[in-house]
């Protein structure tokens, strides 16, 4: 059995107009301000609010999400989102301004020292700042405690290794940080490939980012060598934690010798990914490296939790605290779980993942993987095949990346996925691979908007509903 | 052993899955070695629903209810109740970046109109989708004039009085270039525009200066601030928000190469601090904006459609060549901006901005007429909130304050920062009856 | 412009499984009771929360509402639902249970006694009962009313007279109060027939049952004349509500004679429908009938609000005090529209039909009308203009009813849909009527299920998963 | 003057529109003579959704906050947060009864799984898609047995402890009917059935029961009482609910042929009575059910697809004739507890069910522990509820729990009675303990 997806088409023109289209006001202030302070008018549209309400539930129908079904995409862990989160979230008494007296936000702070505590406990590390508002800001946030350490330590090391299989938020940030990016190829089994690493490894290495499982789903198995390595260099090793949902209980980075992590509370506890954020991206560090997480530090003292600084912070990464929203419902979804629930995502992502793997008619080069496998879509081309599963109603893996994988499918079902869910999925995979070069190059066909032209949009962007009128 | 309620393997469907793969438990999948294996406990005892709720209902019910007449930075006007249902529907919240165009038009549209609105606020071509708050777009910003500045220079040039977070997530963002920060001095409430001029020079890159300022002073000359930094070739970025900019002066006009600040005063209740980075720019840095846009483009039927586009400046294409390290962004708080904005209309937002210059005037007029209070400290037209001066010591009237129920800034010894907006104006009289009580 | 629907289909045989179909577990009690008083065991669907929220996901974007599109089913009055009156609704402090004290629920009290006078004022009327769960059951505690009134005057008239045109509610009511029923045939004009009700009144006739504007949407414009006819006869005139919305601030039920009234909240007070209810039937009074108002009371004394009983009150309509949340929300609509919101509703409502009626090219053979109109599809069938409506992208017109219009049409927008919304229903009752016969009689077939067969629903009844698998 | 906030004409279109159907003004529209016509006010101010929220929070608030211990016939159970998020989809919530089934197919398909469960849950051929309310459901009971039963009898029979509401709401539906109203006795909390069988004779056509009943007990006869009632043929109706029914007996084995019931104990919370008639029936009784019934049928391309089915039997269709006046019921609740009894599950729904036995076995053990105390008073197994003697008056000793925050029903001088579920349980040893304050 397949799903189609849901059609909701208006004309040929257009699915659903633009607010701009449908009715707009210009309108001049009146006069409060001189005008030499003042703009000479605005032009925005104006819906009434039933008008409002039918234009955004007509694009929500237009929009793929986890409650519509399989959302397999690889090395982004969509997984259900709890209502019962948001609605801890929407307490009133979460709504509070930022520069509000500890004394009178003890439980906002409380909150932020408990999810600090979990996030400690979960990943092995000592200490915890919550400020890093995605998963890049951590990465960022990170990096900048390795080069403070580095510089404390009167050191100026200027490179970061990074393997090429790792994420491009990897590479950007190092190069945001102002480090060297030295990439380093991966093994003949897909890991990282020891003397090469001993080759790039020298006293210039600032750190090591690393994600384990890496982006194909392999455990590092040389995790103690690699650190070993870096450690004896003076290098500090990174964690992204991307992939944590599939160790949860079953193995820490702290304990793994990781020096730094950052948290992905989306992939991992199950935050709303709203269509591209807001995230949180919590950053944990062993002891030593506790003095530098930026400031201000949430501390407990006998008469309560206030806030603390440390002289040797780092710079801040966020203008206040970070997606403080975001970081409730993280909160929310720990405590749900629970040692036991937690251990189970992982034991049933892990699952998904290879029954998944077994059930699809695809080569998967490289294993054991864990939540996520990259299989090759072979002669065919993955983007296409992907493009096919639209067709069959399930939201496609993330193709052509790791680049290691050629054609690449890199699938993650997460734990969410009924056995049933899975095998549909499968026949939708298959499906797909199925269709010939035609069928799976003029898809997808029965969805809202037919084949997208990705390359006029480059070449002749219209950015705005202005640029469409000119 | 409870397993997550969210994980619907019953344990039949379990062990026939086991043996569909030839595992012999679950276990067995994990290829972990041992010595790293972790074999502890969390110590984190599950919640049923109705626990978790209890227990997040009194724990975040230590928070005492204040009144808030607070602002620099966060603010809060109200959100009607159609943003929340509007933005709360699954589709919405639970959907992923929108790398597969064709099933994820709702949000790309969304985003497309959110920029839009920008582009009509700042009178830039160019409005991205969202950077994480307004300070991380002012650092983004310094380091696209790095990029696409010909001049030789290094300075950024900021006020004196840049909020702290701010000022630090700049210098963060800049630690990794060869940019340095200066600063500028201010004059009653706005920048000092003789000193300013005189802190410009060939090696200046960047000007920031903003309206309103973190002191709720309407800068009075944005153009000659303009002019100064056009002058060296520097970039000319200016930090305000959206409702601010649909009275005050257009970026545009007033020769704004960036706009930066905090969009999330529309669509957001207050949330710690939780934000919405506006980053609007002239088109001619459209190959170098940080962050992802929206673009029109055409289906396979000639039918208009939206696309993520010029994905080449982004991280998981250009790695460290990237404009920036940024991936997931604010997209949804973006959603509620505009559902916010559209709500209002150009109409309603105005009104806004107006009953923000008109509230604000009109509270500083009642406690200028408190004794042992002085408001506002600046001879400015402000926007939102101003400054309070103070014959007690400004903490200890604060600290009476809270004990009434309501917070305000201390930003000096004798210096308070009040901030009044539509959430809030219902308690301004009884602000200034407790301010009466506590100044004297 | 014309929409398309919805669609989401998951494959030829349906559109998406029964929960029954996706999983189910039979269990047993595990014995807290003795044997003797429980049953064998049960057998239930067991989705989980994740395939739950897809499920009930795609149901909901199988089924059209107001915030999908125009909704103008004439007599029904589907308008906008503002989701502030949700959040009102949604309080933590309106849960509670209906034995409380009266001192401990002094809110609930108060906003009841509040709702209570509001719709006094708005209806005229001098006492309003807020038990009734629905507008049917507002009828029957209106006639009930009316039997105790007759009664207690020592009198045991047997009629109640309604007008052919009037909702089927009427009648079934009439005769659930263990009345006979008198039909009224319309006058030419398409009002009453004053010669007829002269005839049919007498000394049996317990109330007249009327609405004003009447179901083609006209003003019953000897509405003063048929009062004193009932009145002068001994009866009782009772006001169905269902078209209030026409009026509002412009005539009031009382100041035009009727003696009792129920209000439709859903109706005129935008109360969500949710397919079915829950809504709420208010019923108001003149003060010489406020005695036989159904018990308990709230009363407004000096320490507070208190429940009291009246001894000539009729006997109860609903187990506790009715549909609670719908008549906060009731409250909360009325409260944030105020007379001037009240009155413009009224006034575009009415200026909305009249407008679509002129934009489309369909006979309406009764006028002056207001809040709606009843064209006919002439030698069109209605049904199926109809169902080829649907085709178009909006749901259409309450069809064959009242049978006084031929194939009638008839037709309510409300006053939420502008002017460009009304130019599109028009054009989309224009499509269907422009289609063949044939096209007509085939439609819907661009929406989620095609023509379904109801002669053969009705004919083999199958109601529950259990009788599909027999 | 302000108008509609949900009427969306600006001036511009209201003068295009007015000049369309060529009339002067919204006046000219209005055919209303002038002696009728208002105009005075109702003097009711407009609100800004803000001063909205504002001022019912502030009157909702006024209700003190209690801890419940309250049942007889409104139960609260935990409902989870899913419940709340799906049934809010505007879809649901919004749209109108499913006379156009092409359209509408996702209600009608949730309301058939609604009348599946029951029909499971009672074991009985056919469920209606809801009443009003237990109350309600019950007086329909009442006349479908007047309609289908041949015998010549007019007596209703229920138990002379029916709940007042139940009983007066009965009164009321066969008050136009040639039925009247008989009690028979109750017995150590339940049905005494030796009397009972005195009481039914030839002229009873329905015979009334409950379990649990009013006091809470487990109704341990029910086959005796069926068989009573079946001996004269009256038709036998049993009241329960669906967590009950969980567990308990199925009544088409004890011989009812009539289910009614609060399905509102599934996806409702504490609202105040409001609720959800539960109404199963007989397949025999098919065109003679009061209320709506969903079908499944065919579409035209051979899809399965569902229908509000047998129209025939409803008043807009058959008016007087009708089997009932019903028109707009409670879908929206029952959509509520279709997706609440799908969330538990039949392990959940079981689960819950044996807390509701056991939570009220060890709070009355508890109760009865406490001096001045006696708990239960009925020698009954219990679900959910049961009765406390008290030594001391029973209205001062509520009116002191009260004090301590708690809610007790008062039933009789010396009698009070004590509901728990899940909802409530966490504070079942602190209602202990305030007890222990008060009862002694």
């Amino acid at each position: 059995r397949t799903y189609d997806q849901a059609v909701y088409a208006v004309s040929d023109e257009e699915n659903e107009p633009l607010l701009s289209e449908k009715r707009s006001e210009t309108v001049e202030s009146e006069g409060v301000l001189p005008d030499d302070l003042t703009r000479d008018d605005l032009t925005l549209p104006n819906p009434e609010e039933p008008e409002l309400a039918r234009h955004y539930t007509r694009l929500s129908q237009m929009n793929w999400s986890i409650e519509s079904g399989p959302y397999p995409l690889g090395s982004c862990t969509m997984k259900y989102n709890p209502p019962v989160t948001e609605d801890v979230a929407a307490d009133p008494n979460a709504a509070v301004h930022p520069d509000r007296s500890a004394s009178s936000v003890q439980g906002t702070l409380g909150l932020l020292a408990g999810l600090q505590d979990y996030l400690a406990r979960i990943g092995g590390m000592d200490a915890v700042t919550l400020q890093p508002p995605a998963g890049a800001a951590g990465e960022f946030t990170g990096i900048a405690v390795a080069r403070a350490y580095h510089r404390a330590n009167g050191e100026d090391r200027s490179e970061v290794l990074i393997p090429s299989s790792a994420h491009g938020t990897n590479f950007a940030t190092a190069a945001l940080a102002g480090y060297d990016v030295v990439e380093l190829p991966s093994g003949e089994d897909g890991r990282v490939d020891m003397e090469a690493l001993e080759a790039a490894v020298s006293s210039d290495t600032a750190a090591l980012m690393l994600t384990n499982p890496n982006t194909v789903g392999l455990f590092e198995r040389d995790i103690e060598e690699i650190a070993d390595v870096v450690h004896d260099a003076g290098g500090l090793l990174y964690y992204d934690g991307a992939n944590l949902n599939a160790l949860l209980g079953r193995a820490r980075p702290g304990d793994m010798g990781f020096d730094i992590m950052h948290y992905n509370v989306h992939k991992t506890f199950a935050t709303p990914h709203g269509g591209g954020g807001p995230g949180a991206g919590p950053v944990g560090v062993v002891e030593e490296l506790e003095p530098y997480l930026p400031n201000p530090r949430i501390e407990e003292t006998e008469s309560g939790y206030e806030f603390g600084e440390s002289e040797d912070a780092i710079e801040r990464v966020h203008g206040f605290q970070g997606n403080w929203l975001v970081l409730v419902k993280a909160y929310a979804y720990i405590a749900r779980l629970g040692d036991s629930g937690l251990a189970d995502a992982s034991a049933k992502a892990v699952l998904n993942a290879n029954y998944l793997a077994e059930q699809v008619d695809l080569e998967v080069p490289y294993g054991p993987f864990h939540h996520e496998f990259a299989a090759t879509a072979g002669d065919a081309a993955a983007a296409d095949v992907a493009k096919r599963m639209l067709d069959f109603g399930v939201h496609p893996p993330t193709t052509n990346w790791p680049e290691m994988v050629p054609e690449a499918m890199l699938t993650e079902p997460t734990e969410i996925e009924s056995k049933q869910s899975l095998d549909e999925l499968a026949a939708a995979f298959d499906a797909a691979l199925g269709s010939t070069d035609e069928e799976r190059h003029d898809a997808p066909s029965r969805t809202t908007a037919k084949r997208i032209d990705q390359t006029s949009a480059a070449r002749d962007p219209r950015l705005s509903w202005q640029a469409l009128e000119e | 052993m409870s397993g997550s309620p969210y994980a619907p393997h019953t344990d039949a469907e379990t062990a026939a899955m086991l043996d569909a793969v030839g595992a012999a438990d679950e276990a067995a999948l994990f290829d972990i070695p041992e010595p790293v294996a972790f074999d502890g406990e969390f110590g984190i005892e599950p919640r049923s629903e109705q626990e978790l709720r209890r227990e997040m209902a009194d724990l975040l019910g230590r928070n005492d209810d204040l009144t808030e007449f607070l602002g620099r930075g966060h603010y809060e006007h109200y959100v009607p109740s159609v943003v929340d249902s509007l933005s709360s529907r699954s589709e919405f919240l639970t959907s992923y970046t929108q790398y597969q165009p064709e099933i994820t038009q709702g949000f790309l549209q969304a985003l497309f109109e959110y920029q839009s609105m920008l582009v009509e606020l700042t009178g830039l071509g160019i409005a991205n989708c969202s950077m994480y708050d307004a300070a991380t777009a002012l650092g983004e910003a310094a380091l696209l004039a790095d990029r696409v500045r010909s001049v030789d220079g290094e300075v950024v040039l900021v006020p004196e009085n840049l909020r702290e977070g701010k000022r630090s997530v700049l210098a963060n963002y800049v630690d990794g270039s060869d940019l340095r920060i200066e600063t500028y001095p201010i004059e009653n409430g706005t920048a000092d525009v003789d000193a300013l001029d005189d802190a410009v020079g060939e090696d200046t890159v960047f000007v920031y200066a903003e309206t309103p300022t973190v002191r709720g002073c309407i800068e009075p000359n944005l153009a000659e601030i303009g002019e100064i930094a056009d002058a060296e070739g520097a970039m000319f970025c200016l930090g305000s928000d959206p409702v601010a900019l649909s009275i005050l002066e257009e970026p545009a006009s007033v020769g704004a190469d960036v706009v930066v600040g905090e969009a999330g005063v529309l669509g957001l209740p207050a949330a710690y601090g939780m934000g919405l980075g506006l980053f609007a720019c002239d088109e001619e840095f459209l190959r170098q904006v940080p962050g992802r846009l929206v673009g029109a483009s055409e289906d396979a039927d000639g039918t208009r459609a939206y696309t993520l586009t010029l994905q080449t400046r982004e991280q998981h294409i250009r790695k460290q060549r990237a404009t920036s390290n940024i991936c997931t962004n604010q997209a949804w708080v973006a959603l509620r901006a505009a559902m916010h904005a559209a709500y209002l209309g150009a109409d309603g937002l105005v009104g806004l901005a107006e009953d923000c210059v008109t509230l604000a005037r009109d509270l500083a007029a009642d406690i200028d007429d408190v004794t042992g209070l002085q408001a506002p400290v600046d001879d400015r037209h402000h926007f939102r909130e101003f400054v309070v001066g103070t014959d007690q010591p400004a903490q200890a009237i604060a600290d009476d304050l809270e004990e009434e129920g309501f917070a305000v800034h201390v930003i000096g010894d004798h210096r308070l920062q009040v901030c009044i907006t539509d959430a809030n104006a219902h308690a301004a009289d009884d602000l200034v009856a407790a301010f009466e009580e506590v100044a004297a």
